[in-house]
């Protein structure tokens, strides 16, 4: 493929709006937070398949927690009636994020699968994307980590270590995306099945409150229950569309 | 370059020569480092590189039993998630069981046999030889008295049990006792007493419609909180139009402190600690005297609760009649309705007291055996007498007891932790100095491991054979495989090898021939296959499947109709809770709590689980004491301040933190934290609110009633503030989590307002 | 007195030609080092020729270095994969004696790497072999060597090329290939 | 050989009147040399044009165009979608186009500068270094006796504090 | 002032900036020796450490992941705003006033401008890897991201660096061969390269004075742009308290502010140091004064502004972000904000106030010290109470990051005192032309008048 083809291709993006339509997936979590109880068990999913490291007590008290998905609560009301709301709070893999734009070299951009894509290895750790981030989601390696062994032997060969200095936030799980794509292949399938891959946080959830899936099908579970009428964005009024979807707690006692 | 003197031609030249130098070292410091590619002399088979290998097995992290699956690359075991295939937790995992990795590639493992040498406690271990350490504790053994031979084993089920069994039969010894410090005797207790059940029932909270709590925490570490999380899930919103008419299940917890199931529920009623048992009465009479009950028994049952009229329930309780009344009236109606309780509630004074109560709600909306009840369990595939050998506060009083008097002669630890599950008060660690040998199996220094003089570590549950029966079951029969899953790393054996160990140096053999855990474990599951499983194909395929699948359950449910004990509706009383510690000179109750992370304190030496903020309080790394907001204003006291908490027993210190949704009267405080052993994650850290329990026990089932302490709190002016990741935990209307009326709104009912509607991107997808 | 700045330039002549040579000379032994101490052709425990066996004797790469075909990474032969046939073949060669001590001793061999990529790249040669990639084309005429060189430079630019001419589908996404 | 004649005066002014003489006089462009710039020259010795504003300019429309082709060339030579937004996004383009512009315009104008001044002086040229100072000189290239003793009279004449003959170099 | 200057001749300035070159005293000596010592200490051991160590050197936590690193690049970015901006505003305008301060002024953008780019490589997680952002050919056809503010900020920084150095050597030509005749040795060829050959002739004057007003014009709009997209760096962002309309004129004002500050900083020490006592005069005082009175009461209009629009738009965010600008964590920093930069330039509005030294002196401090902060609480403030509650975080700069804000300051020292012995700190020609014009005795006086 020439320059001038690919300068030719490139143009024919000159200006078009809604870039994403053509990616052939556009990865999606639904999270039901009636479902959601906050035992905190995709925390250490995430942590264990992501190789994310322990951070120690004086790293956390300074602010320096590194899981990529974290349990927010939010109390309402005061004794006796009290009531705490949890809310899982993970990369949005916005459509429309933030982040990407104001990144100098790119390290962070949308990929082929509308995910938000961290680059670690291009990563300069200017951390303007973790500043223009409104979910505060994205986590900047402060110093180089280490794992007293033989911890270190769980670490999972599919995901990079990162070193001091780059930026980093949830994936999605690409590297299982990039496996399931594999069978895929391997099977002769153009596209990976519903349900075939599912992130580490969603996979342990033990009330399945969280659903992972591809929005562009719409027979997914996802679609369907991104559908719901109880479905809503976080900070949905910055417009930034958010792939992780929200379904709203219900109060049974209101109205 | 005309005039170039010499001067000049050798200053070009050490110029030239230095500059090349330079450029050498450069390219030397910016080669990239040699890595090397070694191969296996002789491949394991199922293995290559590069490629996941999956193994499936049991979670040792708590005695819910649920089934794993086992990530392993390169021979190294890299995640662990639920086996899908397991009845209990249905491919789902909790925290706890996902951190397993973190206990078998713990850093602080004990590496081998030692033997103690110098004073018990003061760590001075060395190193044997597996033959050194089993055949020094073989004769101590032989030389031991009979009755003066103690095991003291965690829980374990299955053919270890049996194993442990046939042992001690050997050694003519009946002093087995498997000791858990969460183990719901009172439970037990309760079911035996209203149902005569010898099991625990299953409660089928995936297809209940209301389920009032009495101070269970069941989504956290009540009995089985994975299976019950999936329930409360589908109960919540999986319940489409076939099963359960898509009626949204209510939640109702009663307890004094907000726990993570208090927060998920949809009512969250503080009643006075002790007190659950007479509002369970105030309601089953409230159901009963509307009639809602047309039982033949309802004369006896009017009768029994008379005395328990909603106003005298909710003078005791702290619960006002009106919703004493619209309770007893949604959980009637609700059809089925069920009621749980544990935790806190059953370990009062008073806890079976209580929890039979609870039953009797359950009796009383006639939901036993049905979907969405109780429903009754058959007896485990095997190893069911370990439930028998469960030793409660009472046991180990008497344990204590003949230590002191001396009548112990040897001890054998196996990975349980009563050092720091009991209370000091209970002087077990005293005790244990009066016990001539003691041998420790635990993979860890623990506190009672560091008291033992001969060390033979086992290996991790993800290193060994073994099998397990969940307790409680899910109705049926379910029996799982835990096998290896990686090379052992370090010079350990399983316990059951242990064991079999002792086994050969007494020379047993002739009554116990097998020489490997794996063989017993083959051979008693060829006596499952042959006795009546109506799995096809030879004992081989079976066990293949069983291995490849790692579960195997029997479709056989109870039937029948369950009856109630006779005399138990007469008998139908709660009695008052005590407390140690007079309320004037010790104005709370301590709650203690088994913490999310820790458990009973098994998970303080797992990094992940110490980084696992707590869901309630995002507080890391410590222990910390909850108040009312209010109650902690009036004795000027902040988040942050460190206070002396003091029992009739002793005091400890931990900051206050501010918690919302607690009684004024009581202060909560989590397990698990406090070690002085259990290796660098966990030792000196936090505080051990068990320490300072007094030894109140449960009058019927004998268990330690942990929350029957009274506490005063004592400012010490110091502050220590909590490391905890959260930062202000309100809302300020920023609509974060947003919530709406009941599922069955008008579609687009506010939900869409404060957020972009959500558009589907149409795709064509190929039917794959 | 002048303007001129002609003097000026003649008084820093030497100077220049100071500055001139140590440049020189720096990138004079800079490309010394690589060309005389190259890291691409390290030594092995066992001189292993790939031109005898995949040259001579034209095993095909995908007998010895199964993996290749299924799994991420190609893998080397174990110990008693060679023994498979040196037990008979040329058995006495000295070579082959090195290779039987380790055999003996079911002790492994540790193989420098010649091609080695970052942690964070991800590169599958399953999915390469797959799609009919010669192993040449990233690892040179291996069959001829006599001791393996690296003959490629393993960098991203390589890739890029390769991806870009056959217009792999997102071969130029980051994610296909970081991690 | 060039030979000059060189006027000294105190002030700018006898300089500029005894340029006006030189010039009626047919002498060839008399060039005053000073420590500070003389307004007025232009009235006397005739408007200068200077190229550097041309340099200026399309240094400037350069700098636009290549800002620009930097920006969205470079985008379409490697697709990163960011944010949602096209992959030639205008206006942060048009920010990286006005920087370049005035880039190059600055280089430009210095290129302008030294071609049109003829810097920096390879060869040597007729220079007073009293004039750096505190004099203002005027010279006139004259060969020949006569010409030379013409000159001379119109500067003393205007008022020149010393006049001598230089040539390219000395002084 | 004319008193002063009247026996002044053009020699007695040429002598005193020859002087100022050639003639060092020991304190010149110890100064510097003392600024490279604390640049090296204050500086350069901190930055090792932390290269070593990693960012987590400094205080920066997970939301407020920019620090005081990136407040000392826009001070430093600000500061260098008067310099060239002022000289070139004054120089189209043609005042007098201008020529015998702006060769330093421009020397300050020039090293502040310096000073700035070092704090961006300080600031980064991976500055090793800084060349990414550079727009370079490469095998992987893989460019910096144009659509980036950051990227924006390279651009407008090199060209602003380039611009602003250029225009400062242009002014200085004639200066350099002036001070060409009157040198020896190494000096001399250094000034008879830097001088390219200068004679003075009509025509060099000519040319030398077009190419300088276009780059003047071409600066102008250049310093404004640099501090807007400075700017952009936080407004383009949705943060509240940064995504802002009016940070763009806001940062902008506020940069020439702390630079015409900086200025008065500078003149005083010329004035005391460098002996040039009859050419920085109270004149020049005066009028930066009144600069800075104007510059204080825009830069008090945009706080208010700012808060009443924080205030007005009533949202959550904003409002909280409001509340803990003036009463939260920092407040105490605010406050002191306010009063350098808001309350004490009311001063100014005497005239003995702005005419006397010293205080003038004490006041640009302050006004520098209040801009720092200034430029801290942008930071802080805003980043530590982001959007959701539960991450909200208070961030302390650590150790390292306040020695190496002192060591910057010791940076920008040295570089200045490097400068003042190779540049004529005083432009000797622009001087000239304010000076009274000797005049032959016995000459008709029409001659004289022009």
């Amino acid at each position: 493929m020439s320059i001038l083809d690919r300068f030719v291709s490139g143009w024919r993006e000159f200006r078009k709006d809604g870039y994403y339509e053509e990616f052939d997936y556009a990865w999606t979590m639904t999270i039901d937070l009636d479902r959601c109880t906050g035992c905190g068990a995709c925390v250490t999913a995430c942590q264990a398949e992501n190789n994310i490291p322990i951070v120690g007590e004086s790293a956390i008290d300074k602010g320096r927690e590194m899981q990529w998905i974290r349990i927010e609560r939010y109390w309402e009301g005061e004794y006796p009636n009290a009531k705490l709301n949890f809310i899982p709070m993970l990369c949005q893999q916005c459509d429309a994020a933030p982040c990407e734009t104001v990144c100098p070299v790119t390290a962070t951009y949308h990929n082929q699968d509308g995910l938000n894509a961290q680059v670690y290895n291009r990563c300069i750790g200017t951390r303007s994307c973790a500043v223009y981030c409104p979910y505060t989601v994205r986590y900047f390696n402060f110093t180089d980590h280490h794992w007293d062994a033989p911890l270190e032997q769980q670490l999972n060969p599919d995901v990079t270590v990162r070193e001091k200095g780059v930026m980093e936030k949830c994936t999605f799980c690409v590297q299982r995306i990039r496996q399931a794509k594999d069978h895929a292949k391997d099977d002769g399938r153009r596209r990976v099945r519903d349900g075939e891959v599912q992130p580490a946080c969603v996979q342990s959830c033990p009330s399945e409150a969280m659903i992972f899936g591809d929005r562009k099908d719409a027979s997914s579970r996802v679609s369907k229950s991104m559908n719901d009428e109880r479905a809503y964005r976080v900070l949905g009024e910055l417009n930034t569309r958010p792939s992780v979807i929200y379904l709203k707690k219900v109060d049974a006692d209101a109205d | 370059m005309a005039n170039v003197d010499r001067r000049e031609f050798l200053r070009l030249v050490g110029a030239g020569g230095v500059g090349a130098g330079a450029g050498f070292m450069l390219a030397e410091s910016i080669k990239h480092p040699v890595e090397y590619l070694i191969p296996y002399p002789v491949p394991p088979e199922e293995f290559s590189p590069g490629i996941a290998t999956w193994y499936n097995s049991v979670c040792g992290m708590c005695p819910a039993g649920c089934g794993i699956s086992v990530r392993t690359r390169e021979g190294r075991a890299k995640k662990i998630e639920g086996n899908p295939l397991h009845p209990v937790n249905q491919g789902r995992l909790c925290a706890l069981g996902q951190a397993g990795l973190q206990v078998l590639y713990n850093p602080d493992r004990l590496t081998g046999p030692m033997i103690q040498n110098g004073e018990r406690g003061d760590d001075a271990f060395v190193k044997a030889t597996w033959e050194d350490g089993l055949s020094r504790t073989a004769e101590r053994l032989a030389a031991a008295r009979r009755d003066g031979i103690y095991v003291l084993s965690q829980g374990v089920r299955g053919h270890l049990a049996n194993l442990f069994e046939l042992f001690m039969g050997e050694l003519g010894s009946d002093r087995l006792l498997h000791y858990d410090f969460a183990h719901p005797h009172p439970l037990y207790a309760a079911n035996k007493r209203f149902f005569g059940e010898h099991q625990l029932p299953y409660y089928d909270i995936r297809n209940t419609r209301y389920l009032l709590s009495f101070g269970a925490d069941y989504l956290t570490n009540w009995l089985s909180p994975v299976h019950h999380s999936l329930g409360f899930g589908h109960s919540r919103q999986g319940n489409d139009s076939s099963s359960n008419d898509g009626v949204r299940g209510r939640f109702v917890q009663i307890e004094p402190r907000m726990s993570i199931s208090g927060a998920a529920a949809d009512e969250w009623i503080p009643a006075r600690p002790g007190t659950e048992g007479f509002l369970a009465l105030g309601i089953a009479h409230h159901i009963v005297a509307d009639g809602r009950y047309a039982g033949d028994d309802a004369s006896l049952w009017r009768t029994a609760l008379a005395g328990w009229s909603s106003g005298r329930v909710a003078g005791l309780t702290g619960v006002s009649e009106g919703t004493i009344s619209r309770l007893a009236r949604e959980f009637a109606r609700a059809e089925p309705g069920l009621a749980i309780g544990g935790g806190a509630a059953g370990n009062h004074t008073n806890g079976v007291d209580t929890l039979v109560a609870v039953n009797a709600l359950n009796y009383l909306v006639g939901n036993i055996g049905k979907a969405g009840g109780v429903v009754f369990n058959p007896d485990p595939v095997t190893g069911g007498s370990a439930i028998d050998r469960q030793a409660n506060y009472r046991t180990m009083q008497n344990l204590i007891e003949n230590a002191r008097d001396g009548n112990i002669d040897v001890l054998i630890v196996n990975n349980t932790n009563p050092a720091f599950t009991l209370p000091r008060a209970s002087g077990f660690r005293e005790a244990l100095a009066a016990i001539p040998t003691i041998v420790s199996l635990s993979s860890f220094m623990d506190e009672t491991t560091l008291m033992a003089d001969v060390l033979l570590p086992s290996h991790t549950y993800l290193e060994a054979w073994g099998d397990d029966m969940p307790q409680p079951g899910v109705g049926f029969p379910v029996g799982a495989i835990s096998q290896p899953v990686v090379a052992p790393l370090y010079n350990s054996r399983s316990t059951g090898d242990i064991i079999l160990g002792l086994v050969g140096k007494l020379g047993f053999n002739e009554a116990i021939p097998w020489t490997s855990m794996e063989d017993f474990l083959k051979d008693g599951w060829r006596e499952i296959y042959e006795r009546g499983s109506r799995e096809p194909g030879d004992f081989d395929s079976f066990w293949r499947d069983v291995l490849v699948s790692g579960v195997w359950g029997e479709n056989a449910r109870r039937g029948g109709s369950v009856v109630i004990a006779p005399g138990v509706i007469e008998g139908m009383a709660v009695s008052a809770p005590r407390f140690s510690g007079e309320s004037g000179e010790y104005p709370f109750i301590l709650h203690a709590y088994l913490s999310t992370a820790m458990y009973d304190g098994r998970g303080a030496n797992l990094p992940w689980m110490q980084e696992l903020p707590d869901p309630m309080t995002s507080i890391v790394y410590g222990t910390w004491v909850e108040m009312n907001p209010a109650t902690a204003n009036e004795m000027g006291l902040a988040d942050g301040d460190l206070v002396r908490v003091t029992s009739e027993k002793g005091s400890i210190e931990a900051p206050v933190v501010l918690f919302p949704a607690i009684m004024p009267d009581v202060v909560a405080m989590p397990i698990g934290q406090g070690h002085d052993a259990l290796g660098r994650y966990a030792r000196n850290r936090g505080a051990n609110p068990i320490e300072i329990l007094a030894p109140e026990t449960e009058s019927a089932s004998g268990n330690l009633a942990t929350s029957a302490t009274r506490v005063a709190l004592v400012a010490t002016g110091r502050r220590a503030a909590p490391v905890k990741t959260g930062g202000e935990s309100r809302q300020l209307g920023r609509g974060i989590v947003q919530s709406t009326g009941s599922r069955s709104a008008p579609a687009g009912h506010s939900a869409k307002l404060n957020s972009i509607p959500i558009i589907v991107e149409s795709a064509v997808v190929e039917s794959a | 007195m002048g303007v001129s700045i002609v003097p000026t330039l003649k008084v820093l002549k030497p100077a220049a030609r100071f500055v001139v040579v140590a440049t020189v000379g720096i990138v004079a032994g800079y490309f010394a080092n690589a060309a005389f101490f190259p890291g691409t052709r390290p030594e092995q425990p066992i001189a292993f020729s790939h031109r005898i066996h995949a040259g001579d004797n034209e095993i095909p790469c995908l007998y010895c270095h199964v993996q290749a075909r299924r799994s991420i990474s190609a893998g080397v032969p174990s110990v008693n994969k060679c023994m498979g046939c040196h037990l008979e073949v040329a058995a006495n060669r000295p070579q082959v004696r090195l290779l039987a001590n380790y055999w003996e001793n079911r002790e492994p061999i540790s193989w420098v790497k010649v091609h080695d990529l970052p942690d964070f790249v991800h590169f599958t040669h399953k999915r390469h072999v797959a799609a009919g990639i010669e192993c040449q084309t990233c690892h040179g005429p291996v069959e001829t060597m006599e001791v393996v060189s690296r003959e490629a430079p393993m960098k991203m630019g390589l890739c890029l090329d390769c991806h870009r001419k056959n217009e792999v589908q997102h071969g130029i996404d980051c994610w296909t290939c970081h991690k | 050989m060039a030979s000059n004649a060189l006027g000294l005066f105190l002030d700018p002014d006898s300089a500029l009147e005894a340029a006006r003489r030189l010039k009626g006089a047919g002498f060839a462009r008399p060039e005053l040399i000073s420590p500070i710039p003389i307004h007025g020259v232009e009235d006397v010795l005739g408007p200068k044009k200077s190229v550097i504003r041309r340099f200026t300019f399309f240094g400037g429309i350069f700098g636009a165009l290549s800002g620009f082709t930097l920006a969205a060339g470079t985008a379409v030579l490697y697709l990163h979608p960011t944010g949602g937004r096209p992959i030639i996004t205008i206006p942060p383009f048009l920010i990286i186009t006005y920087e370049m512009t005035i880039l190059f315009g600055i280089l430009a104008t210095v290129l302008g500068f030294l071609i049109s001044a003829r810097f920096p002086a390879i060869r040597e040229r007729v220079y007073v270094p009293e004039a750096g100072v505190d004099r203002f000189a005027v010279t006139v290239d004259c060969d020949g006796e006569e010409r030379f003793r013409r000159a001379e009279a119109i500067l003393r004449e205007a008022g020149a504090e010393t006049v001598r003959s230089i040539s390219e170099g000395e002084s | 002032m004319q008193t002063e200057e009247q026996q002044l001749q053009f020699t007695d300035i040429h002598n005193d900036v020859v002087r100022s070159l050639v003639v060092t005293g020991r304190g010149y000596y110890i100064t510097l020796g003392c600024a490279i010592f604390v640049l090296l200490t204050c500086f350069f051991f901190p930055w090792f450490y932390q290269l070593y160590y990693g960012i987590g050197a400094a205080g920066m936590n997970s939301p407020t992941v920019w620090g005081t690193y990136l407040a000392s690049f826009i001070f430093w970015i600000g500061l260098s705003h008067s310099g060239t901006l002022l000289s070139c505003v004054l120089h189209i305008t043609n005042s007098q006033w201008r020529k015998a301060m702006y060769r330093s002024a421009e020397a300050m953008t020039l090293f502040s401008l310096m000073v700035a780019a070092m704090m961006v490589m300080v600031h980064l997680g991976r500055p090793w890897f800084i060349h990414w952002s550079v727009p370079y050919p490469n095998q992987m056809e893989l460019w910096p991201n144009f659509r980036s503010p950051l990227l924006f900020d390279v651009m407008a920084i090199t060209t602003y660096l380039t611009g602003s150095s250029i225009f400062i050597y242009m002014g200085s030509i004639p200066d350099f061969a002036a001070v060409r005749d009157r040198t020896t040795g190494w000096r001399h060829h250094l000034y008879t390269l830097l001088s390219l050959g200068w004679r003075g002739t009509d025509t060099e004057w000519h040319r030398l004075g077009w190419a300088y007003t276009f780059l003047a014009v071409l600066i102008i709009p250049l310093a404004v742009s640099v501090h807007s997209i400075v700017s952009w760096d936080f407004a383009m962002s949705i943060v509240p308290g940064l995504h802002q309309t009016i940070f763009a004129p806001y940062f902008v004002v506020g940069a020439i502010y702390s630079g015409t500050a900086g200025i008065v900083t500078v003149m005083f020490v010329l004035r005391k140091y460098m002996n040039f006592e009859q050419y920085i005069t109270k004149l020049h005082f005066d009028n930066l004064g009144k600069l800075l009175l104007v510059l204080s009461l825009l830069w008090s209009y945009i706080n208010i502004l700012e808060l009443f629009t924080g205030w007005y738009s009533g949202t959550s965010t904003e409002y909280e972000q409001l509340k803990y600008k003036l009463f939260g964590y920092y407040a105490p920093l605010y406050w002191e904000m306010i009063l350098f930069c808001g309350v004490a330039p009311l001063l100014l509005i005497s005239n003995k106030f702005r005419t006397s030294f010293v205080p003038m002196l004490v006041l640009s401090i302050a006004i520098n010290i209040g801009m720092y902060t200034e430029r801290f609480l942008i930071i802080a403030t805003t980043l530590s109470r982001q959007y959701l509650p539960e991450s909200w975080r208070v961030y302390v700069p650590s150790l390292v990051e306040l020695s190496i804000i002192v060591g910057s300051v010791a940076m920008f020292v040295t570089l200045f005192l490097l400068f003042v012995k190779i540049f004529p700190s005083v432009s000797i020609y622009e001087v000239k032309e304010t000076m009274k014009i000797p005049k032959k005795k016995g000459m008709p006086e029409w001659q004289a008048t022009h």
